[in-house]
């Protein structure tokens, strides 16, 4: 087993866990960037219903810069890291930028089922979705685009 | 793309089950809208949604399904859940969709529960 | 269906479908690339055998870099392409870039498993399996480092 | 990580089945080396891997996949494949690997045919 029996040299050293990536602003590329947190939740051992729920916050973050971003770039820039607490636990974060227009935080509204109900509008549940389903959520926005940094422990 | 969510349905009496396969987006949400109103349309009052082959519901998806329920309210039906993974489950309820859309395990469960409120 | 009839509005003009990415060179990081090969795969409809092919194409061009290359920069520089030929073939090209000290593929023989069995050395199958299990392979290199371009027609 | 494979064996005779469970890289293959290595030493001959749960073996994998063969082949004895995905056996077959271990569809046949051959 010489070959085989020891790993590889290039291997030894190796840096963070930081996986990034571009994906286009276009249908579905989203679903396409949830194959990438999906393969670092496994990667960490992370239970299936946890990575939904990184999966699903991480559909929500892309959507939102597709739709209403305008991103200067038409790109969508993604960072994945795994990381541990100095206690051990362990976590996946996922950070999504966009280089649009940005939002005032301030203005967005608590969206409730009943105030969708009475409205023809009856959108506005992706913000909400992102921190309930994430540990941590922080969310920076100006005129050089957004940036959604969330955190989920394993 | 693989990721198209497929609809099927199937009357029984009062009631319609609807089976989704796939993503709940936009189109996966006008796809079951467009199902679930020719129903109501038929004359059908309760509606039970089947979403043990869907993984991921997004925002835009649920917005529309909301849109579903209104409908089905208006008419005084009842619409339910059931096949629910523990995401989509916990999100129903993060937003209250769950106050006014039962949420059961099975659909055996779900069909009993919209019969009875229709009945 | 107002909210959701039409498509929105950012997903209207979208550039071609490139996903680009950074992987850290380290352990098992060839798998957690091969989740986003398989969702573009998945995304062109493309069977699951041929997304198996691809998959094991691209561990090959990785775990090569990652043992041989000597990366400057630590990271591996992955680019997925989707396209079509003007008749209508579509594509998913995937493209390893590392910045390392590059090969001389002339100086590189082709295996067999007769020299396998007489020789102490049974490795050497990496480009070969790349090259059997692509439609397309482009091998450059130098001192800048290796850029393995492999096309596999749906 | 969840993709450590895993290897269970069973032995039969003079044959030994192994399992494996996931990706085959160089840890998978020497778990794989060790486990064959220790039947072969307590006699068994025959040898067959079925890689039902396996999607990939990667040529580091494949190298000691061949490690194994040559000492099976260097003690008569015989190896055989089973279970295979459709590139797996595909990339068997390119590297030649196909000539000297026989790739079977499933493992009732490939226990009789290394049964046979070590009989
Ligand atoms: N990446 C972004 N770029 C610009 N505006 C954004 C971005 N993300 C969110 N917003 C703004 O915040 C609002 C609330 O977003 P969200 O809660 O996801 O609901 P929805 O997208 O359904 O409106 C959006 O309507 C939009 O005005
Ligand atoms: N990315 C790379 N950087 C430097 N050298 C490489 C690279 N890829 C391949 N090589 C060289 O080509 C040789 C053959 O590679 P390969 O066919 O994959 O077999 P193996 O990796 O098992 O040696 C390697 O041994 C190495 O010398």
């Amino acid at each position: 087993m010489s070959q085989g029996g020891s790993a590889p040299p290039g291997l030894a050293a190796h840096g963070p866990r930081e996986v990034s990536m571009s994906i286009p602003v276009a249908p579905e590329m989203e679903i396409v960037a949830t194959a990438q947190v999906a393969a670092l939740g496994e990667y960490l051992a992370m239970t299936r219903d946890k990575i939904d729920e990184v999966k699903l916050a991480l559909v929500e973050a892309c959507i939102n810069a597709f739709e209403h971003a305008d991103c200067r770039d038409e790109q969508l820039h993604l960072t994945f890291r795994l990381g541990q607490e100095p206690k051990g636990r362990e976590w996946l974060e996922v950070e999504v930028l966009d280089k649009g227009k940005g939002f005032d935080k301030a203005m967005v509204e608590e969206p409730s089922i009943e105030k969708s109900f009475a409205s023809h509008r009856k959108r506005g549940w992706g913000l909400q979705i992102i921190k309930s389903l994430m540990d941590e959520v922080q969310i920076t926005s100006g005129g050089w685009g957004t940036r959604i940094l969330m955190r989920k422990y394993k | 793309m693989s990721e198209a969510c497929k609809v099927s349905s199937e009357r029984r009496g009062d009631v319609v089950i609807l089976w989704t396969d796939g993503y709940i987006n936009n189109q996966g949400g006008e796809e079951i809208a467009r199902e679930a109103y020719a129903h109501l349309e038929q004359g059908a009052r309760g509606l039970v949604l089947n979403l043990e082959k869907t993984r991921i519901v997004n925002s835009i998806g649920i917005s529309i399904l909301i849109e579903v329920l209104e409908k089905v309210m208006d008419r005084k039906g009842a619409l339910a859940f059931c096949g629910l993974t523990p995401t989509i489950d916990k999100t129903f309820r993060i937003m209250g969709l769950a106050q006014y859309a039962e949420i059961y395990a099975t659909e055996d469960e779900a069909l009993r529960g919209v019969d009875a409120k229709t009945a």
